[in-house]
């Protein structure tokens, strides 16, 4: 029986970067199969935050992390992993002479690794980090030898190493024999890259592949091999309060009332996508339930906008709906639905569509001069279980792409980041509640579900943490 | 014949400075690699380095000069994307593209040629209707219709071919097959036109007075007489396949350099957006130099 | 001079045409359709402009050729529950402006510059042939993002992009035939009638070389309605709720193994312009040359 | 008595115009046997040329029909010939050589391929095909053959095409050959020997050979039997001598009537200033001088006859003063203006001034234009010319004047026989009313008739307009009629230069003699002598 395994990605893998593998598709062949991390959220079987290079972890007086490191593990060139790897890993990915992703998660904090013995590492963190440990998810452990450029040879403790690459066509990872842990089912797995989702669909069908992480809602039609997943992006229209009307609350108000959001779920985005009441999905903590997502209401939405154009509010503006070519499926229809909603209960909206670039452009700070209003409708991914991977950058007053600037909302912020525990569940449960029933921060619209298609051969479920990263390891054969 | 050779390589040489030169600053316009290649969460610091690890940050005649610098010493930088050579990764990706090209453009030059002398030779008749018909219809239907009804019939379907990839020749009928249809259309109406012409002249009267058979007639007389426009077309094509195959290359999975230009472009990706512009400009430089030096050698009239 | 030293009134064109073109019944049926679309193409978005915007998630992807939903869904429905129908018809306008004008302005500028470069003198002729070939390797993408970030979106925009990217065809096309047709004695004999250049390449070599770009141009008008869908991705030119054929093609593509008939409507009505402008141009190939006509004017006898 | 080798019975063909059916061959019927020399004399647009196509099944059909008729080949009736039979018989039983030489070469193709491919189209090896095709090309005297074997139709001159066309259909000796105005552009030495080659190869092989020509000298020099064509239909058949001396058609009468070179010769005037002075014209194509160091001088009103060698560069001196081909060397001073130094801008302006009928009236005229269209073009170019109200009756007029039916104005060239697209030629040159007119052949596919009244229309023009003339032409009793100066070219060099009646009195250079001497008469008898005594000459 072949136990290798066929993996079909949406996109090409351009760079095999260790420090690059929080992007998806660098993530989905590196993360936890070359490179591995100290620890790892585990949204299979809901676990939490789980040891991996780390055998365990705790704070200190001071605030700062002391992580105790497994030992017997060996990088697959064959060099030891100690301490000082960890901390090379760090500094590494977070030097500026390198363009890693990582340093964004680590915005206004500054974050020093001290090693303490060869398996004892504290990392002292400025302003406390409370979910450090979770912040270190991010970092994949290379050896200290690792040079400060983009290696096209990622080494790490991982089960698999990386056997062939061929650009453009296909990544080879085979099995390791000494590896530290258990030995996965998969002895080896090719990842191929196709752009377009019928034809990973139909791979999976025809046996050319194993797995298809990605596939079209609508080429999920056969209940064997296809799976529906809470992919942890969430669309929403982000509005700039400082643009009249949208300075006005009733205004606001109406734009959410004015979407019907039930009649998208099952036509134009799939059944099992959920209705948003946060720019993150449910599991994330801090969720709070007791928020009501806005109902269906044109009258009441008409009612509002007829009261604010009473006391002079511009509302008679000509919105300007602004989406991303090809940033979701259905991201067309789903906005032309949208605008006919909004145009119902009142609103002059134009819709318009901008190529990644100059959609950036307006998505982030600083915004154009002379903007009109604007709903600029986005996709965000947060899959990482906890808001403040989201909540700076969307709400605080000089977050990139904040569209508000509300005292409050900063002060809760603030105070969340740096809380521990139920404190710091229950801040973000109020500012969820605030965001969305006092401040009408923007119109959120959907949590999305992907689908993979899976070869009947392998035992394996997509889970939310697919859309980052896709352990060899987890996958069994039946 | 070689004065007129060098006289075109120095032309096209300026051609290809001027198109480095355009494509170099018209890109630069078109927005800042740094939003793109960072999340859109990076902070201003990060963009700031970025830009500045990528020299994106000096006045842009500055950068021009270097880049001319390092193009002379052969350099055609690095890609931003993929840290490597941009000259690497473009070279891998034409490589593939111009064998696909080659190989198409010859069946379709072959099978378009004789399709429309044939449909040339009894205008009207049925075989005429049903070749002009077929081409047509296939020439101008959607490229991914013709993709996808063909994998989900030879691949998901019959399970006869490969539904993608590459790896051994069954792979690369389908591409083949789909890129076929609309050069071939076109050639079979341009060459079809163009021998009506031909046929209907007084040295083809000469042909049959000397008894030479048909075939010789059409393929030999005619054909040669009608064949300036049809090299011309065959040219536009083939630098159409040149300049990449996106949708096939986006369906099949096809390791070519259209779709690497598209991303290239898309994310801003200068050094390999310049360094595919001049691969295939030279490739279609050449190819168009061969194509007027066709035209001498198929009208002996034609002077340059 | 006698009485029947008078030369005879020549025979109403329009009455020879409207014969010839009974004669050849493919035409005539390629003229009705296009007459057809062109009324569309004028009256369609008041016609049905209100309907064809009217969303209907319930009735989303509804089937063809359910008569009791009324006509306008006799096509089916769209993603949005629109009826396909009414969009076609009211798509008419945008597609035409959009591919027309571009078909139109790449094959008056290609063919233009065309017959300069190949009656002017070889240092005019080389300029422009090779700024064709810079053109040629130009990627459309690149250009239509530049147009984009210079210009901003708009339909006229978007058609100077593709416009501009099919130049480089006809100019070519049109050379390579001047090359070979100004060697031919009539055109010596119209020079020594003291004809200027303009009149020698427009009376006397335009008409040699015109139906072979009539061909090429039929076909690009396929291939542009499809381009231009994918320059709609960039967000330059036609924006939804605004629609072109291209543009309800690309938008079925991910419905085409579940519902069919949302891409292929619009597949349908493109291909069937496309035949028709290439009936009509094959037919206009031979009534307009004499040497040919006979083909319709005989055909036309037997049958009337 | 056999059945003769060809007989046409009662051949009508038809052509489908716009402007309704043209009945070009009406019930024509005639024979031809083994070893014979049948000649096809009449007007021009007789159907000559239709009637022999018919034979060789080279009507296209359509618009072309045959509407009633046999053609009977050595048993067969070749109009019920399957296409493959058919191709046997084409090229190597029935050889053609048409009307139009270089329409007639695929322009494409050297001249050597094109003649090889003709014998190996029919089984013959290459090599041996080649040898063969040297050796034929030689026979019709093509200078360097085998250079010329890798040449392209375009680089020789009328007449080198016309004999490359003979070369073409001899090439298999075939049983019937049809030559259609074979040496209209020949000088008459080359003539003579092209002549010489028909009859030997006759007396090889017992070729039949059908001859269409409206030279009478031809005619009297090799035909055994002619039949004379006007309008379609056959007016008469019969023996050489005796149709010449006693014509029974009124046409004939008026054929044999017209025959040139029997006026009194042109006296020039006294010396005028020149309009037109050439002075060391020189033109090299490649290494080979084609003009080398012409010089000489025209005067307003005044004809002047180029005649010379096929090949000689009589054509190439015309297509320099129009500087359609750019001189390499020399001046023509137009009214003191040098026309070969002239910028393309300021040449304009004097292009009304002089005009030129083609060589080739085929290729010359816009297939896509009616005759119509091709006379008036020059009152578009020019406006100055004619109001366009008048055009219609000056058009009807100039049409008339060149023999031709103002109703067949809406037609189109192809439409024409080979004379017809040559008064359609001239008639476009006066149209512009210019002060010189180059006549490249311009009467040499013109029966005697026709030629006559353009020939007078020519001479009509020139005295009471003052047009000047250069008047190319091989025939010479034209030349005596109509030139006042005669000017004979050979090896791209002017041998002699002088009056009409000093180069036909009087020839000092042995050339001239020689050309004067291979003049063919047209009546039978003088040919007859003179051929007897030439036979004489060799054998002694
Ligand atoms: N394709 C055609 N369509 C219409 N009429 C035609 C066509 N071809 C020839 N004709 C007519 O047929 C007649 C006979 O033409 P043909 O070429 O046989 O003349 P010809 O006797 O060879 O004259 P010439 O000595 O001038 O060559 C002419 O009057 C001509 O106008
Ligand atoms: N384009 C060319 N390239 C090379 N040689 C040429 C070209 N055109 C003409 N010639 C040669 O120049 C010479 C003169 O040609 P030209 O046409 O002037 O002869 P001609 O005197 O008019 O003869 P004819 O009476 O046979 O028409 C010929 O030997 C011919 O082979
Ligand atoms: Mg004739
Ligand atoms: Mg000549």
């Amino acid at each position: 029986q072949d136990s290798t395994v066929r993996i079909v990605l949406n996109e090409e893998v351009d760079l095999l970067e260790p420090c690059m593998s929080t992007r998806s598709n660098i993530g989905r062949v590196t993360l936890q199969n070359i490179n591995e991390t100290l620890a790892f959220l585990d949204l299979r079987q809901g676990g939490g935050l789980q040891p991996k290079l780390a055998e365990s972890w705790e704070q200190l007086e001071d605030g700062s992390w002391r992580f105790h490191l497994r030992q017997g593990v060996t990088f697959s060139d064959g060099t030891g992993f100690d301490a000082r790897d960890v901390k090379h890993s760090f500094d590494r990915a977070m030097d500026p002479s390198i363009t890693c992703e990582v340093p964004r998660y680590f915005g206004g904090m500054t974050i020093e690794a001290e090693v303490v013995d060869d398996h004892t590492i504290d990392f002292k963190a400025d302003p406390q980090q409370p979910i450090l440990p979770l912040l270190l998810t991010l970092i994949s452990i290379v050896p200290e030898e690792t040079p400060v450029e983009f290696v096209r040879e990622p080494i790490g403790t991982g089960p698999y190493t990386l056997t062939e690459w061929t650009p453009g066509q296909r990544i080879v990872l085979s099995q390791r024999d000494d590896y530290w842990g258990e030995t996965p089912a998969v002895t080896g797995a090719t990842y191929l890259f196709r752009a377009d989702p019928a034809v990973r669909a139909a791979m999976v069908a025809t046996g050319e592949a194993d797995i298809s992480p990605s596939i079209a809602a609508l080429d999920a039609t056969n209940p064997a091999t296809d799976f529906s997943y809470l992919d942890s992006e969430t669309v929403y229209g982000r509005l700039d309060h400082s643009v009249a009307p949208f300075d006005d609350l009733r205004v606001r108000k109406a734009l959410n009332l004015a979407i019907d959001r039930e009649a998208f779920i099952g036509t134009l985005v799939p059944e099992g996508a959920l209705l948003a009441s946060a720019v993150y999905p449910p599991p994330t903590l801090g969720w709070n339930e007791a928020v009501e997502v806005w109902p269906y209401d044109p009258e009441e939405a008409a009612r509002l906008l007829e009261e604010a154009r009473a006391d002079g509010v511009a509302v008679d503006t000509p919105i300007t709906l602004i989406g991303r070519t090809a940033n979701f499926p259905n991201n067309v229809e789903i906005l032309e639905a949208v605008q006919q909603m909004l145009q119902e209960a009142g609103f002059t909206v134009q819709l318009q569509f901008y190529e990644v670039a100059e959609f950036e452009d307006l998505y982030s700070k600083p915004y154009p001069e002379g903007r009109g209003p604007m709903v600029v409708v986005a996709m965000h991914d947060n899959s990482r279980g906890d808001p403040s991977f989201s909540m700076y950058f969307k709400y605080a007053s000089d977050g990139r792409q904040s569209g508000i600037s509300d005292p409050k909302v900063d002060d809760l912020i603030n105070r969340a980041q740096a809380a521990t525990g139920d404190e710091r569940e229950a801040l973000w449960k109020e500012l969820h509640a605030y965001l969305h029933d006092d401040v009408v921060a923007d119109l959120l619209l959907f949590h999305m579900v992907g689908f993979s298609r899976v070869n009947e051969r392998l035992d394996w479920t997509p889970t939310m943490a697919t859309n980052s990263q896709l352990p060899l390891a987890d996958i069994a054969f039946k | 014949m070689m004065s007129f050779i060098r006289k075109r390589a120095f032309a096209s040489l300026i051609s290809l400075i001027l198109l480095v030169v355009a494509v170099f600053f018209l890109s630069r316009l078109t927005g800042d690699p740094a939003a793109l290649y960072l999340p859109s969460e990076a902070s201003e610091e990060m963009r700031r380095q970025f830009r500045e690890i990528h020299g994106l940050n000096d006045p842009i005649l500055v950068q021009f000069g270097r880049y001319v610098w390092d193009l002379l010493h052969l350099d055609f930088g690095d890609s931003v994307r993929r840290a490597r050579p941009a000259f690497e990764v473009v070279s891998e990706a034409f490589l593939w593209t111009l064998q696909l090209a080659v190989i198409t453009m010859t069946l379709v030059t072959a099978a378009a040629i004789v399709v429309g002398s044939l449909a040339a030779f009894r205008v009207g008749g049925f075989f005429d209707r049903i070749a002009s018909l077929t081409s047509l219809i296939g020439a101008s239907a959607p490229d991914f219709w013709v993709a996808i009804v063909a994998i989900v019939v030879f691949s998901v379907g019959l399970g006869w071919l490969p539904t993608s990839g590459t790896g051994s020749v069954w792979h690369w009928i389908l591409p083949i097959g789909v890129l076929f249809i609309r050069p071939f259309g076109l050639i079979v109406q341009v060459v079809r036109g163009s021998m009506i012409n031909a046929l209907s002249s007084a040295y083809v009267k000469t042909a049959r007075a000397k008894g030479v058979r048909t075939r010789p007639i059409i393929f030999v007389h005619a054909l040669r007489n009608a064949m300036l426009p049809v090299i011309t077309v065959i040219g536009d094509q083939a630098a159409a396949l040149l300049n990449g195959a996106v949708v096939i290359e986006t369906i099949f999975g096809f390791p070519g350099v259209g779709k690497l230009m598209i991303d290239s472009i898309l994310q801003r990706d200068f050094n390999v957006v310049l360094a595919a512009i001049m691969i295939t400009a030279i490739a279609i430089f050449i190819m168009n130099l061969l194509i007027d030096l066709a035209y001498a050698l198929l009208d002996p009239r034609i002077r340059y | 001079m006698t009485s029947i030293d008078i030369i005879p009134d020549e025979p109403k064109p329009l009455v020879r045409f409207a014969r010839m073109l009974w004669a050849d019944k493919f035409a005539l049926a390629a003229v009705l359709f296009l007459t057809l679309v062109l009324v569309l193409a004028v009256i369609g978005p008041t016609w049905l402009g209100e309907v064809a915007q009217k969303q209907n998630l319930r009735g989303r992807n509804a089937p063809p050729f359910e008569w009791e939903r009324g006509w306008l869904w006799i096509l089916g429905a769209d993603a949005l529950g629109r009826p396909l129908l009414a969009r076609i018809v009211v798509a008419t306008q945008n597609t035409m402006m959009v591919a027309g004008g571009a078909v139109f302005f790449s094959a008056l500028i290609g063919t233009v510059l065309g017959l300069v470069a190949g009656y002017a003198g070889p240092r005019t002729g080389q300029a422009i042939m090779r700024l064709a070939d810079v053109i040629m390797s130009f990627p459309s993408l690149l250009l239509a993002v530049v147009v984009l970030y210079i210009l901003g979106p708009s339909i006229l925009n978007l058609v100077i992009v593709l416009a501009i990217t099919r130049i480089p065809v006809y100019l070519r096309t049109a050379r390579a035939e001047v090359l070979e047709v100004r060697e031919r004695m009539f055109v010596q004999a119209a020079r020594v009638m003291g004809a200027s250049p303009r009149r020698i390449v427009f009376r006397h070599i335009l008409p040699v070389v015109l139906p072979t770009l009539m061909t090429i141009a039929t076909l690009d008008f396929a291939f542009v309605m499809l381009a231009e869908s994918s320059l709609s991705f960039l967000g330059i030119g036609i924006q939804p709720p605004e629609i072109t054929w291209g543009l309800m093609i690309s938008q079925g593509r991910q419905y085409l193994t579940t519902a069919w008939w949302l891409s292929f409507w619009p597949g349908l009505a493109i291909i069937l312009t496309t035949l028709s402008l290439n009936l009509l141009s094959g037919w206009m190939r031979i009534a307009l040359d004499p040497t040919q006509r006979w083909r319709l004017e005989m055909r036309g006898r037997r049958n009337g | 008595m056999a059945e003769p080798m060809l007989q046409v019975k009662n051949l009508s063909v038809e052509f489908h115009t716009a402007a309704g059916t043209v009945r070009a061959v009406k019930n024509v019927s005639f024979d031809l046997d083994r070893g014979e020399t049948l000649a096809i004399l009449g007007e021009s647009g007789s159907g000559k040329s239709v009637s022999s196509s018919a034979i060789m099944d080279l009507i296209d059909m359509p618009p072309g029909r045959i509407t009633s008729g046999q053609i009977i080949f050595e048993g067969r009736d070749l109009l019920k010939l399957s296409a493959s039979e058919r191709r046997k018989v084409n090229g190597h039983k029935i050889a053609m050589i048409f009307q139009d030489p270089l329409s007639h070469l695929n322009p494409v193709y050297t001249v050597g391929w094109q003649i090889v491919e003709t014998m190996t189209a029919h089984g013959m090896s290459r090599p041996q095909a080649r040898a063969e095709a040297l050796r034929l090309l030689g026979r019709v005297g093509i200078p360097d053959p085998e250079g010329s074997m890798g040449k392209y139709p375009h680089q020789f001159s009328g007449g080198q095409r016309q004999r490359l066309m003979i070369a073409m259909a001899l090439a298999l000796k075939p049983d019937l050959l049809i030559a259609d105005e074979p040496t209209t552009a020949l000088d008459v030495t080359v003539q003579a020997e092209v002549l010489a080659l028909l009859e030997e190869l006759q007396q090889e092989t017992g070729m039949g050979v059908l001859i269409i020509t409206h030279d009478l000298g031809v005619v009297a020099e090799i035909a055994d039997r002619v039949v004379v064509m006007n309008a379609g239909e056959v007016v008469e058949t019969g023996d050489t001598r005796q149709v010449y001396r006693n014509p029974a058609h009124p046409y004939t009468r008026k054929l044999i009537g017209a025959a040139p070179g029997k006026g009194a010769m042109h006296d020039p005037l006294p010396s005028a200033e020149p309009v037109l002075s050439v002075r060391g014209a020189r033109k090299v194509y490649g290494d080979f001088a084609a003009v080398e160091d012409v010089s000489f001088d025209l005067m307003a009103g005044e004809t002047l006859a180029i005649v010379g060698e096929s090949g000689s560069g009589k054509s190439t001196v015309a297509k320099m003063l129009l500087r359609l081909e750019e001189p390499t060397g020399g001046q023509a001073l137009w009214k003191g203006q040098d026309l070969f130094a002239m910028p393309e801008r300021q040449l304009f302006a004097l292009r009304r001034d002089l005009q030129m009928v083609f060589q080739d009236p085929t290729q010359s005229l816009n297939p896509r234009m009616t005759v119509w269209q091709l006379i008036t073009e020059g009152w578009v170019i020019h406006p100055g010319i004619l109001p366009r109200s008048k055009w219609k009756a000056r058009a009807a007029e100039l049409l008339h004047q060149v023999g031709l039916k103002p109703e067949m104005a809406g037609r189109y060239p192809h439409q024409f026989s080979g004379g017809q697209r040559q008064r359609i030629a001239i008639a476009r040159a006066l149209a512009l009313e210019p002060e010189l007119i180059i006549c490249d052949e311009a009467v040499s596919a013109l029966d005697v008739s026709v030629q006559a009244q353009v020939i007078e229309l020519l001479d009509g023009l020139r005295k009471s307009l003052g047009i000047a003339f250069i008047f190319i032409a091989h025939d010479l009793p034209v030349v005596r009629d109509f030139a006042d100066h005669v000017m004979v070219m050979r090896k791209g060099r002017v041998v002699e230069a002088g009056t009409v009646r000093q180069i036909f009195d009087n020839p000092r250079q042995p050339y001239t003699q020689a050309l004067l001497a291979a003049g063919l008469d047209p009546d039978p008898d003088v040919q007859a002598e003179r051929r007897a005594a030439r036979l004489a000459m060799a054998a002694g």
